[in-house]
Parts: C-alpha cells; structure tokens; sequence
C-alpha cells in the first residue's frame, strides 16, 4: 500500500506532522518529530527516484477524480531528482537544527519554529510533486508564509524587515504567477499541466498566452532572485536564524528553478521558447548575475552576506544552463543546483558552527579562530575550494559541464563569465580563508573551542558529499541526463 | 468596435485596478499603505478571474430545475483559495508591521534604512 | 442592466483605489480599502460568483479591515510621510510597462461573458453536468472546492494554519508566559 | 465600547443570529452559497464582537488561546484525517466515494467533513490572529 500512495505520502507526512508538532510541550520532542519526518522522506524520495527510473511515470490521482478534472501527482525523473534533494537536505538540517535552534530561537517558540520549519519543506515538496499548476501556487504560499516566518525569527531587527521585503517582493512574484496562470487557463481551460501541454500548440500564437508566458516566467523569477530581481534575497539569508539559511539556500531557490524548467520544458511546446527571446535574455541575466554579485561578495563584511551574494552568483549559472536550452545546458544547470546545494548547504553550516560560538560572524571578528576550530576551517575550505570549482570536488563537475555546455554553442562571452566567476569566487573564498586562518588571533577570542560534534557531523556529511559527487558522478550525471531527456531536450 | 469594447472593458478597468494597487505598492514608504497596495492588486486579480468566469446570461453555478447556462466554476473555486491566501498573507504582514514598529519606533521605508545604516 | 451596474460599479472601485493611492491618512485608507472590498463583492454578485462574493465580503472586507485596524491601534501615527525628493519615475514606468503588456494580452481574449470561450468548453462542463450525479452536491463550487479539487484547499487551510503559526510566532508572546514562570 | 448601554444591548441580541448563521452557512453550503470558510470566518466575527464589548479576557474565558491553538491543529487534521481514512478504506486521498456505500452517500459525508474540518480550523485560526493583535497593546 506504501508503494501505492508513496509520491502522495511524500507530501502528507511533513503536511501532518507540522499541526501536530505545533501542539507539542516544550522540549526536543518537536525535534524528534521533525528529525524523524526528514528522515522517512528523504528514505521514501530515493524509493520514488528508483521507481520512477526502473518504470516510468508515476501518476496518482487525487480525490480518484482523473485529470484533468481533478488534481494529478505526475512524478518523472525530474520531479523525483528535486524532491530527493529538497529531502536530503532537510534530513541533513534537521540534527544540525538541534543545538543551533536551541541557541537561536527562544525556548518558548522552538515548537512553532519546528512546525513551521516542516510546512516549509512539505511547501516545498508539494511544489515538486504536483502535476497541477495551480496547486503549485497554493503549496508555493505554503512555503512562501512559513519562511517569512521562519526568517522573521532572527535575532537581529533586520531580520524583521528582510522578512517584510521579501513577503512583499515574494507576494508580488505570486501574484504576478496566478495573473500568468490565469491568461494561460483563459486559452487552454484546464489546470493540468500535461493537458496544458496538449492543448497549449494550438494557441502558441495568441497574444494571451504570450503575456501569460512572459507574467508566470517574470513570478518564478522573483522566487528564484534571478538577477536583477534578487534584491530580497542578501537580506533574508543574512539575518535569518542559520538553520533557515541554511535549508532555504539549498533548497528555496532550487524549487524555483524546477518549476522554470517546468514551465519552459514540459508546458510549452518546444518550437514556442524558441521563438521568444526567452534563452538569450536568460543567458544575459545569468552572465551579469554571475559578474556582478560576485564583485559584490567580494566586499561584503558579514560572511552570511557573502555567501548570500554568491548564492545569487551561483544562480547565474543555473539560468545561464537553461538559457542554451540544450540537453547540456539542462544537465550542467541541474547538476550545478544539486552540488551547490551541498556546497552552499556545508558552508552555511560551517559559518553557522562559528556563529553557535561567537554569536556573529564577520570578517574581523572570525580572525585567526582557524587554529581554534580546524575541523569548522576544514569544511569551510574544502566546501569553498567546492564553490571556486577545484578538479576532485562536486563544483567542477557542475562547472565542467558549464563550459562544454557554452562551448557547444560557442557561446564565448558566456565561457569567459563561467570562468571569470571562478576567479572571483577564489577571491571571497579566499578572503574568509585568509581571515580565518593567516590573521593572529583576537584577544576576545583565544579560549574559543571547536564547535560540538553535533554541528560539525551534519557539516561534515555535505562536505563528503562534495568529495564523493566529485569524484563519482553517477548518480548526479545520470540522472540529470535521464531528466533532461524527459524534458524533451535530447542531447545533439 | 464597440461590441470589442464591450467585451473587453472589464478586463481593462480590471488591469487599471491592478496596477493601481502595485503602483501602491512599489511607490509608497508606508509600510502599512503598501500592504494596502498588494490587497487592491490582488483583488483586482480576482476580478480578472471572475470576469474569464463570466457566461453572458449564465446563472451561478448552482444546479437548479430549468436552468441551462451557468457561469464557469472553476475560476470560482481558484479566487476562493486565492482571497484566503491573501488574507492569510495580509495578516502575516500586518504582525510584522507590528513587530517593525515596536523594534524601530516607525513604519516608514525610509527612517528605517536611516536607522539601520546609523549603526 | 448589468452592463451598467458593472460599470458604475468599476468605476466606484476606481475612484476608491485612486483615493487610496492619493490619501494620506492611513486610517482613512483603512476604510476606503473596505469600500474597495465590499464593491468587489457586489461586482462579483452581479457576476454570478457568488460564493466568491459572500467570502471576499468575510473574509477581505471583514476580517483584513478589522485586522488593520488592529494594527492601526497598535501603531498609533496615522499619517503617511512622503520622503522628500522621492522619484517616482522608475515606479511609474514599471508599473506602465506592466499595465500595457497586460492590456495587449486581453488583445486576444474571448470576449467577456462569451459561452464559446475554451475556458468555458473544456474542464468546466465536466463539473456542471456531473456534479450531482457524483456528488449529489447542487452547488457546483462546493463539489469542485471540497471534492474535485479537495487537495486545492486542504493546501488551502494549511495556508490558513500557516499564517496562525507565523502570526503566533511574530506577536504571541503572551500564551506561554504562564508556563515559563513555572519552569523556573 | 464596553460602557455603552446601547451598544451592550443591540450586540448582545446580534450574536446568537450571527452563530446561528454561521451554523447554517456551515452545513448548507452544498445547496447554497457557503461553507466551511465563511462559516469559519462568520463565527469568529461573532466572538469578536464579543470581545469588542466585555472586553479580551471575557473572550478568552470562551475560548482561551491554548484551546483555540489546539483547534487549529485539529481543523488541519480532520481534513487530513478524512484524507487518510479514505487511504486506509482502499481509494485514493481523499477519493471519498469510499467512505460509504454508495459514491454519493460517501462524497456527501467527505465533504460534511471536510467542510467541518475547514469551518473548525478558519475559524480558530482568525480567533488566534485577531487575540494576538488585540492582546499586543496590553501591559
């Protein structure tokens, strides 16, 4: 029976256990809770990947109504990859949460804080499961209300305020989705995604379904902090309690870019992205958010900053993989938003395991705490080394493929940009490095001890993660390739 | 001409509605007003729906003895789930509209950055 | 008859949502945005939705007014303060670029209220004609909110559910005050 | 508010109707227009009222924050809960033609509960938001 409903239970597990987690007593008992959903997640995400790899689609219908009249689980590769990732990370945050969350977060709020962390991921994962596209929205808001939440509960003032930001720029963006959804189900008259896809040929031509286009593409965008429209994003990561920064970096944004490649993959015929000017302005974006919120991580002073503003780098890359729109481009995006997850999801723990210590992490309060804290400095590094793309670590497979993706092309200027935010990454990672490492030590901070092996372990396992990923590229390569051909984008 | 008039109106004054609200909403520095701002933008979004729904001489769509056209269902269906995400919404911002006051003495755009680059 | 109603009812709403855009006094604003919801909700009667009319009349003009009036209280000033040398320019533009791609998009749309419209002719007969022989439920919003589309709103309350956990998180302070002092 | 004869009066006699209408838009939501939410909503517009006139504490004594917090949860629940049943009866979520013998009996009973579910949950959830926001002004 479990095989059955398992893309459904998938959803429903964290969707149940967040109002029983909200009722729960004080204590770690809405950690066990949560730690325990993680983990059956992410056991029943890699269940479904294998299925949907050995047999195909898997479709379950909600309610037993078909669709298109009802709501439509629809599970391909592609949705199995990202709901493998959003799980993986979740039950890797959640022992991390533990320690970081009791520090943070005010003893009396810790249940809520739990419940909504779990709306959060099952937001998230109703996002990628479903075949409907307006059931995307309603889990869109799902994830969208619990993270302003979640971020509001920074300890800072700021954080209050970056929350508002982003509500108000993360609302715009839906509002703009559901006026997108809108238009397109005014040509097409249904809600299903792979109905829309056989109906949305016969239409390519109005002017309606080019708006609605242009209106769902500009909602997503807002969601992902594609450059220029990133401006929420350095502010909520910065001042969000670490463990929020840390899931929603690794996964918030990469939700975002599933349901882009679904909209331009899956819904719209092939011919139709084509015609517009859709890859060549994504392929611009991605260049210039590579460039310039590289340049802009390099003077930042708060760590969370930098890694935030390459966070908006890193999504350069993703887009730029899109905007080719070859099964390169598509793999090379795929696999760079798995391994940055691991590299950005390590980092932020890293610097979330310096902040457990110190309370705030800027460059001149971290100096020389290296020595005190090798195993922090380690992940930090090889995670680092990860992000500049060092042969032997998950970044320069991402970025390998990067490049033969654009050369393919010989899309020169966008080879140049890959390689120049490289060279820039080398430069902010290096100067946490230099920071932490080569600086004498600050008299405040000599009797600093390493953080607690419940930090370092969850850190420890994403930076073997982005070891293992880059020398062993099975599992990311294959199944990014097999995504990519169920998009439709088969390699030249 | 004028039957496209006719038939088009609604959605004009319907997309005018909108993008009074999101003027609102990206022009103003009161935290409160463009909170107000994103409601009349939503609501005007629900208006398009509900104009799409629209069958001319079409009942509501509730099945009764006699009745052959009924406006569309769905559109109805979809506002109903977006009015309660908005209210939803709407009251997450107002909390933290609180929240910013309490923390900052005021809920104007500008005297908040004021303040926070004055640290 | 309801092409006038619905345009002196448009232009109401109009004139409400300029005011508020040139209004200064946010409890003022408060209130002309409740006028603003409540027209909607007659201009939905008047459309035929009128379950969506009964909960935009609940929900938007009841429970969000009442909710910024709270916040009004709790905030005390009332006047917007416009920043001096503000420039409105780059708002007005992508507000304007917005605006104009929208109207070109309706360049194609069926006309309102056309019976023939592909909205009108794919999912949505499915439910009028079979709504009572599957669900027995006359009210074909019902059937398709809470049956065909039931997982729509259970995504829905959790929406609901969410925001009652963000707003206690944000300013619920005083539930558990009581059973801190016990701890200690 | 509170010292106001009139008002007192006039509202007092308002909330039993108000209730009663909630209940009704509550269970008559399949013939009419309604159900669940507005129900949910009408209902707690009734106790706050209340609260506008005998003041925060008096409401509270109705239903106090706890309670409501853990109403909410159950709204969430029953729904899911419904969801689930029909898991174990051998349909798919929430495929409530399972639930009873025949398909109309058994979508007629999901939907009453569901229905429930949402009414029980929408309407905690407002009393919860709106003591928040009324009790932040208190010492």
């Amino acid at each position: 029976m479990i095989v059955k409903h398992l893309s459904l239970l998938l959803v429903m597990l964290p969707l149940a256990a967040a109002p029983i987690v909200a009722v729960l007593p004080r204590g770690r008992l809405p950690w066990v809770v949560g730690l325990i959903v993680a983990s059956s997640c992410a056991i029943l995400a890699s269940t479904q990947l294998s299925m949907v790899l050995q047999s195909g689609v898997i479709s379950y219908e909600l309610g037993g109504w078909a669709p298109p009249w009802g709501i439509e689980y629809r599970i391909d590769a592609v949705n199995a990859f990202f709901a493998l990732l959003v799980s993986i990370i979740a039950a890797i945050t959640l022992p991390y949460a533990l320690l970081s969350v009791e520090k943070e977060i005010p003893e009396h709020q810790i249940p809520l804080f739990y419940s909504a962390f779990l709306l959060c991921f099952a937001g998230l994962l109703g996002i990628t499961q479903t075949g409907d596209i307006f059931n995307v929205f309603v889990f869109l808001e799902i994830s969208s209300l619990s993270s302003y939440a979640l971020i509001s509960l920074g300890k800072q003032r700021q954080a209050l305020t970056s929350a508002y930001q982003y509500l108000i720029m993360g609302t715009i963006g839906a509002t703009f989705y559901l006026i997108g959804v809108g238009l397109l189900y005014s040509q097409t008259g249904t809600l299903n995604m792979a109905d829309m896809a056989a109906l949305l040929p016969q239409v390519t031509e109005l002017r309606t379904v080019h708006t609605g286009f242009a209106f769902i593409l500009i909602g997503i965008a807002l969601k992902l902090a594609l450059f220029p429209l990133h401006l929420w994003l350095p502010n909520a990561y910065t001042y969000a309690p670490t463990v929020v920064t840390v899931f929603l970096a690794a996964t918030a944004t990469k939700v975002a870019v599933y349901v882009m490649l679904r909209i331009l993959f899956t819904i719209f015929p092939d011919g139709f992205v084509a015609s517009t000017p859709t890859g060549d302005l994504f392929i611009l974006l991605g260049i210039t958010g590579i460039i310039v919120a590289s340049i802009y991580a390099i003077y930042q002073t708060d760590i969370k900053r930098l890694l935030a503003y390459s966070s908006v780098a890193q999504i350069g890359y993703m887009v730029l993989g899109i905007g080719f729109a070859s099964a390169t481009g598509l793999m090379a995006s795929m696999i760079h938003l798995f391994n940055h997850a691991l590299m950005k999801g390590a980092l932020f723990m890293a610097v979330g395991a310096i902040i457990y210590r110190l309370g705030i992490c800027r460059m001149d309060n971290i100096q020389g705490l290296g020595k005190q804290m090798p195993w922090t400095f380690a992940a930090i590094t090889i995670a680092g080394l990860s992000l500049v793309g060092v042969p032997g670590t998950a970044g320069f497979i991402s970025k390998w493929y990067l490049v033969s993706a654009a050369l393919e092309q010989q899309a020169w200027v966008s080879v140049a940009a890959i390689l120049i935010g490289s060279l820039l990454a080398v430069v902010y990672i290096g100067k946490i490095i230099e920071s932490l490492y080569f600086k004498p030590v600050s008299e405040t901070n000599t009797t600093v001890k390493e953080a607690p092996l419940f930090l370092l372990l969850p850190t420890w396992v994403l930076v073997v993660a982005n070891i293992y990923f880059g020398l062993n590229t099975e599992l990311t390569v294959g199944v990014a390739e097999h995504a990519a051909q169920v998009m439709g984008v088969v390699a030249k | 001409m004028m039957d496209y008039i006719i038939g088009h109106y609604n959605y004009w004054i319907a997309i005018f509605l909108m993008m009074v609200g999101f003027y609102i909403v990206i022009s103003r520095g009161n935290l409160v007003k463009k909170i107000i701002g994103l409601n009349i933008f939503q609501v005007s979004v629900f208006l398009l729906y509900i104009t799409m729904s629209t069958v001319k001489d079409g009942a509501a769509p509730i099945i009764t003895e006699g009745v052959k056209l009924y406006s569309n269902p769905l559109p109805h269906v979809l506002i109903l789930t977006a009015i309660v995400v908005g209210v939803a919404t709407t009251a997450l911002a107002l909390a933290l509209v609180i929240r910013i006051k309490e923390a900052y003495g005021t809920i104007e755009e500008d005297e908040i950055h004021e303040q926070d680059h004055s640290l | 008859m309801d092409l006038y109603i619905n345009i002196i009812l448009l232009a109401l709403m109009a004139i409400t949502a300029l005011a508020i855009l040139r209004m200064t006094n946010i409890f003022a604003i408060v209130m002309l945005f409740g006028i603003f919801s409540f027209l909607s909700a007659v201009l939905f009667v008047v459309m035929d939705a009128v379950d969506v009319a009964f909960t935009e009349a609940a929900v938007g003009a009841g429970i969000s007014t009442v909710l910024m009036i709270a916040t009004m209280a709790l905030i005390k000033n009332q006047e917007e303060k416009r920043p001096l040398g503000h420039r409105p320019w780059l708002p007005l533009l992508v507000v304007f670029i917005t605006g104009a791609a929208l109207v070109y998009g309706t360049l194609d749309i069926p006309a309102f209220g056309d019976p023939n419209a592909p909205a009108q002719k794919h999912v949505a007969p499915y439910y009028l004609e079979k709504s009572i022989s599957d669900t027995g439920v006359p009210n074909v919003v019902t059937s398709v909110l809470a049956s065909y589309r039931g997982f729509d709103t259970l995504g829905e309350v959790v929406v609901v559910f969410t925001a009652g956990i963000a707003v206690l998180i944000l300013i619920g302070g005083r539930l558990t005050r009581p059973t801190k002092r016990r701890d200690k | 508010m509170k010292h106001n004869l009139i008002l007192r009066v006039t509202a007092k006699t308002l909330i039993p109707p108000i209730i009663i209408f909630a209940l009704y838009v509550q269970f008559h939501g399949d013939f009419g227009p309604g159900g669940g939410f507005q129900a949910g909503v009408i209902l707690s517009a009734a106790i706050i009222l209340y609260s506008l006139l005998f003041g925060l504490d008096a409401a509270e004594k109705v239903i106090t924050p706890t309670v409501a917090r853990i109403l909410a949860s159950l709204g969430v629940l029953i729904y899911m809960g419904v969801g689930f049943a029909t898991v174990l009866l051998g349909g798919n979520y929430l495929d409530y033609s399972v639930l009873a013998d025949t398909q109309v009996a058994g979508q007629h009973l999901g939907i009453l509960l569901v229905e429930l579910g949402v009414g029980v949950t929408v309407c905690s959830v407002m009393l919860l938001i709106f003591f928040a926001f009324a009790g932040r002004g208190r010492p």
